[in-house]
């Protein structure tokens, strides 16, 4: 079954999606509607498995190429596993398996739980589908399922709120994902291709012709606006603050946590595998440099508390891209460490948020006050989760902040440096005044009732905030997570050639 | 909803199994002429749909309703996973060819094209009219 | 011939003129669908070749020399393939598009988006 | 102790040495405390809101105003910028084509 993995984790989600609605209607007849909280959460943990399961083989140096139909590289669909996509799928499985344990409790005020179930399962598997597919096509096919999935969950509630963040994430969105459809046209019509292998040797033999031809620049622009518009870079964040206010909070941290990983991978992926484009390296250090004053600034005056947490995950945005931007091996492994690192303590963030809306009912931090006393086990995750994301050192956001800081300095930008580092300090002072907010001063008449989150729901947190401490304690053992992705990124050679040499 | 007038009802009835058989005809010559399992399920949709314009909710209820369509959007997709999965148990590879090939241009040819055909078919139909339901629900401000 | 082109990119102006001017939810909604037909004609038209047939085997065609004669004179099916799995995409798209406008009238009461700005800052 | 570049960081051994600082700030916590006993009167612990009477229930910090000194400090910033994040769909989109002319013109300066 192992040779088959990299299929399985797609499926799986998938098969899972489509059960979900049956299961749900027997388990109903049954009078056992725990049942299907059960089968999703026992899906996303057999996916997690599945993907654990590449593991060795990929830390090895291999990449897994899966032929789907038999059919072999340049004509047939291939997934193809290699460090980096293994990293994100390992980010995804996690996320998702915590996730679906967090909503059993989270979400059992709302009706039309199936639907909910099936969309999460939609969203992974499409998040999935990107992350391992290795045709330039499939990967718009899935980055659509995910899009589509993820703007109905963000209605979910139906709310005047939600509802108007759904619209305007969608509409923004399907801009972005067109854009990326016009870009794999304009490819396909200059290539004749669509597997990422075969495109990446074609188009360097294309880019070696002087002089360029127009439509190289202007396909990897709409490649990065398309991928863009779903890790929120500045000029196109606008819809995240609403979506991630207004969705549940299980959906807001699905959001940070899946699919703007996916978004970074894609247009990692996109950009370096198929343009080289250690090139555009100074674009992305200034639209990293962009995204991060501005998100730090905006969350800065925020009066919700889910908003902050959005503003602050633009922020984080712009971290990795200043990582990534600086193109050499320690700059890379600093994005992709802190790509991990803000999964992990962004997911228990909006958690916390979460705990707090389920008990409290409004996430408005003017409205909170004192509820540490009250809530002592989510007070003290949430006050983990900030100070890792503001850079403190026992913590994992500190280790892979330092390596950018480093790379930064390496690469001769210490500027950029300086900004990165004011802006870490930033981002503790508006995490300090959420927890004065919310945990800290006097308590309101109306809280005094409030009852620490339910055991299911501090789970999945606290499962978070362990991984927050271990990865800061010893973050050699992220580093060593992280080395082989960093490896997949900077070999493109090797990935083509084993892509290629699979038929 | 409430429903046409006579002359529409009746054509709507005299449309509906003519439109239905070509749908299904669409489906199942998938591999051997243009068309296939989103078109022809298209079309086995709009059947449906010319009946509840013509009477209403109540008449397309009465063919297929909500549960029905959501189980068979359910079975649609878990036709086309088996699909692949039988590639995986029989073959080597997902969505590997199982079936025998049968000679050209007959129906029952093409290995698995046309059970997969079906499943789109059917996942694509039951698709279409679960918006439409959906919609039809929200307009008439009958939800929650 | 390259009429098409120029069709498919008025199209996508169209929409993206349509998304950035008119000040109804809906209208964007149908901006965004012209933009997406104008993106499927660029797409099927990069497949298609003067006078060529439609890439379907018959029994003549699989006779030994007569295959290459017909890859020499069929027209490309992959940008057909990718076109029909895109409108298949759009359709959902425009579904779940046109559900979120109702719940949005149903809720503002307007669908201009100037209005429609409770969450903001 | 791992590398990172010039200079090195030894997370185990930092992390204790902020524990052990914690620990003795505690301690001292303690032992000032068992010199020095707080009293304040109470007319000292009463808030003073000018001259009204204030619920210690109502005090709370309002969290827009919370950093005031950085707000002014990144004026321009807040007079131009915030204001445009006016939840009009429009304008996002504007935003998107604009970014989509940027980044095209650096890919453009970039690649050539």
């Amino acid at each position: 079954m192992i040779a088959h993995a990299p299929i399985l984790a797609i499926v799986v989600p998938l098969f899972a999606g489509f059960l979900t609605p049956v299961v749900s209607i027997v388990a109903k007849r049954f009078g056992v509607e725990r049942a299907r909280d059960w089968f999703v959460m026992g899906a996303a943990i057999l996916m997690l498995l599945i993907v654990a399961s590449m593991a060795p083989a990929v830390w090895r140096g291999e990449v897994l190429v899966y032929k789907l139909g038999g059919w072999s590289p340049p004509w047939g669909i291939v997934l193809a596993v290699d460090g980096l996509n293994l990293l994100v799928a390992l980010i995804i499985a996690s996320v998702v398996s915590l996730i679906a344990i967090y909503s059993v409790v989270y979400m059992e005020r709302d009706s039309g739980l199936e639907k909910y179930y099936t969309l999460l399962m939609l969203v992974t598997a499409g998040c999935m589908g990107v992350t391992l597919t290795g045709d330039v096509f499939n990967l718009f096919v899935f980055f659509e399922i995910m899009s589509i999935s993820s703007y109905a969950l963000v209605a979910f509630r139906r709310n005047w709120d939600s509802v108007e963040a759904g619209i305007k994430y969608m509409i923004i969105g399907s801009l972005g994902t067109s854009f990326i459809l016009l870009s794999i046209t304009l490819m396909y019509g200059l290539v004749g291709s669509l597997n990422i292998a075969d495109l990446a040797g074609k188009i360097e033999a294309i880019k070696a012709t002087q002089p360029l031809p127009m439509i190289v620049p202007l396909m990897l622009t709409l490649f990065v606006v398309g991928f863009g518009i779903k890790i929120a870079m500045v000029p196109l964040h606008a819809w995240l603050p609403d979506a991630y206010q207004a969705a549940p909070s299980a959906v807001s941290a699905l959001l940070s946590g899946a699919t703007t990983t996916v978004g970074v991978y894609a247009m990692l992926r996109v950009s370096y595998m198929l343009f080289g484009a250690l090139a555009i390296g100074t674009m992305f250090i200034i639209l990293g440099l962009v995204t991060m004053v501005v998100g730090g600034l905006m969350a800065l005056t925020q009066r919700d508390l889910k908003r902050l947490l959005a503003y602050s995950s633009i922020s984080q945005m712009g971290y990795i891209l200043l990582g990534v931007g600086f193109g050499t091996a320690m700059g890379i492994q600093g994005g992709l460490f802190h790509l991990l690192n803000n999964a992990i303590y962004k997911v228990l963030l909006f958690m916390c948020a979460g705990a707090i809306v389920y008990r409290v009912g409004t996430s408005n931090l003017d409205e909170l006050g004192g509820l540490g006393k009250n809530m002592p086990i989510t007070a003290t995750l949430f006050i983990v989760g900030a100070l890792a994301i503001s850079g403190v050192p026992p913590f994992n956001g500190f280790a892979s902040k330092w390596t950018i800081y480093v790379a930064g300095m390496e690469a001769g930008q210490p500027i950029c440096t300086a900004i990165a580092v004011v802006m870490s300090a930033l981002t503790l002072a508006y995490f300090l005044k959420a927890i004065n907010s919310m945990f800290l001063g006097q308590q309101p008449e109306h809280l005094r009732e409030v009852r620490e989150a339910p055991l299911p729901m501090l789970f999945p947190m606290l499962v978070l905030a362990v991984f927050c401490v271990v990865l800061g304690i010893l973050p050699s053992l992220g580093m060593d997570l992280v080395r082989p992705a960093q490896g997949a990124v900077m070999n493109q050679l090797g990935y083509i050639g084993s892509v290629m040499g699979a038929g | 909803m409430a429903g046409m007038t006579v002359i529409v009802r009746t054509i709507g009835r005299l449309l509906f199994p003519f439109l239905f058989l070509f749908g299904a005809y669409i489906i199942v010559h998938g591999q051997l002429t243009p068309g296939g399992g989103f078109q022809g399920g298209v079309v086995l949709a709009s059947a449906v749909i010319l009946l509840l314009l013509a009477y209403g909710m109540e008449g397309a209820q009465a063919k297929v309703n909500a549960l029905q369509a959501e189980l068979a959007d359910a079975l649609g997709g878990m036709i086309l996973v088996w699909m692949g999965l039988m590639g995986i148990i029989v073959g080597i590879a997902f969505f590997q060819n199982v079936l025998p090939f049968g000679s050209l241009g007959q129906v029952l040819s093409a290995g698995n094209l046309p059970v997969f055909n079906l499943g789109v078919g059917i996942k694509v139909a039951a698709s279409i009219l679960m918006v439409f339901y959906a919609m039809l629900r929200i307009q008439g401000g009958k939800e929650e | 011939m390259s009429l098409n082109y120029i069709i498919a990119m008025l199209l996508f102006t169209l929409g993206i003129y349509c998304l950035l001017i008119k000040r109804n939810i809906v209208k964007m909604v149908i901006g965004l669908g012209v933009l997406t037909n104008g993106l499927h004609l660029f797409l099927i038209s990069l497949g298609y070749r003067e006078g060529g047939i439609a890439p379907i085997l018959a029994g003549k065609m699989l006779e030994n020399g007569a295959t290459a004669e017909f890859a020499a004179a069929a027209v490309d099916p992959i940008p057909q393939a990718l076109v029909l799995t895109s409108i298949v995409i759009n359709v959902c798209t425009m579904a779940l598009a046109l559900s979120l406008a109702i719940y949005i009238y149903r809720h503002y009461g307007t669908l201009n988006p100037f209005k429609i700005r409770r969450l903001r800052g | 102790m791992m590398e990172f570049g010039p200079g090195f960081w030894g997370p185990i051994v930092a992390t204790a040495v902020m524990l052990f600082g914690v620990g003795i700030a505690y301690l001292l916590l303690l032992a000032s405390r068992k010199y020095i006993a707080p009293k304040p009167s109470s007319e000292k612990l009463k808030t003073y809101g000018c001259g009204e009477e204030v619920k210690s229930e109502e005090m709370h910090v309002d969290s827009e105003q919370f950093y005031s000194p950085i707000r002014r400090a990144f004026k321009p910033f807040y007079k131009y910028v915030q204001p445009e994040h006016s939840g009009v769909l429009s304008t996002y989109l504007l935003w998107v084509i604009a970014g989509l002319i940027i980044v095209l013109i650096a890919v453009m300066l970039a690649l050539r």
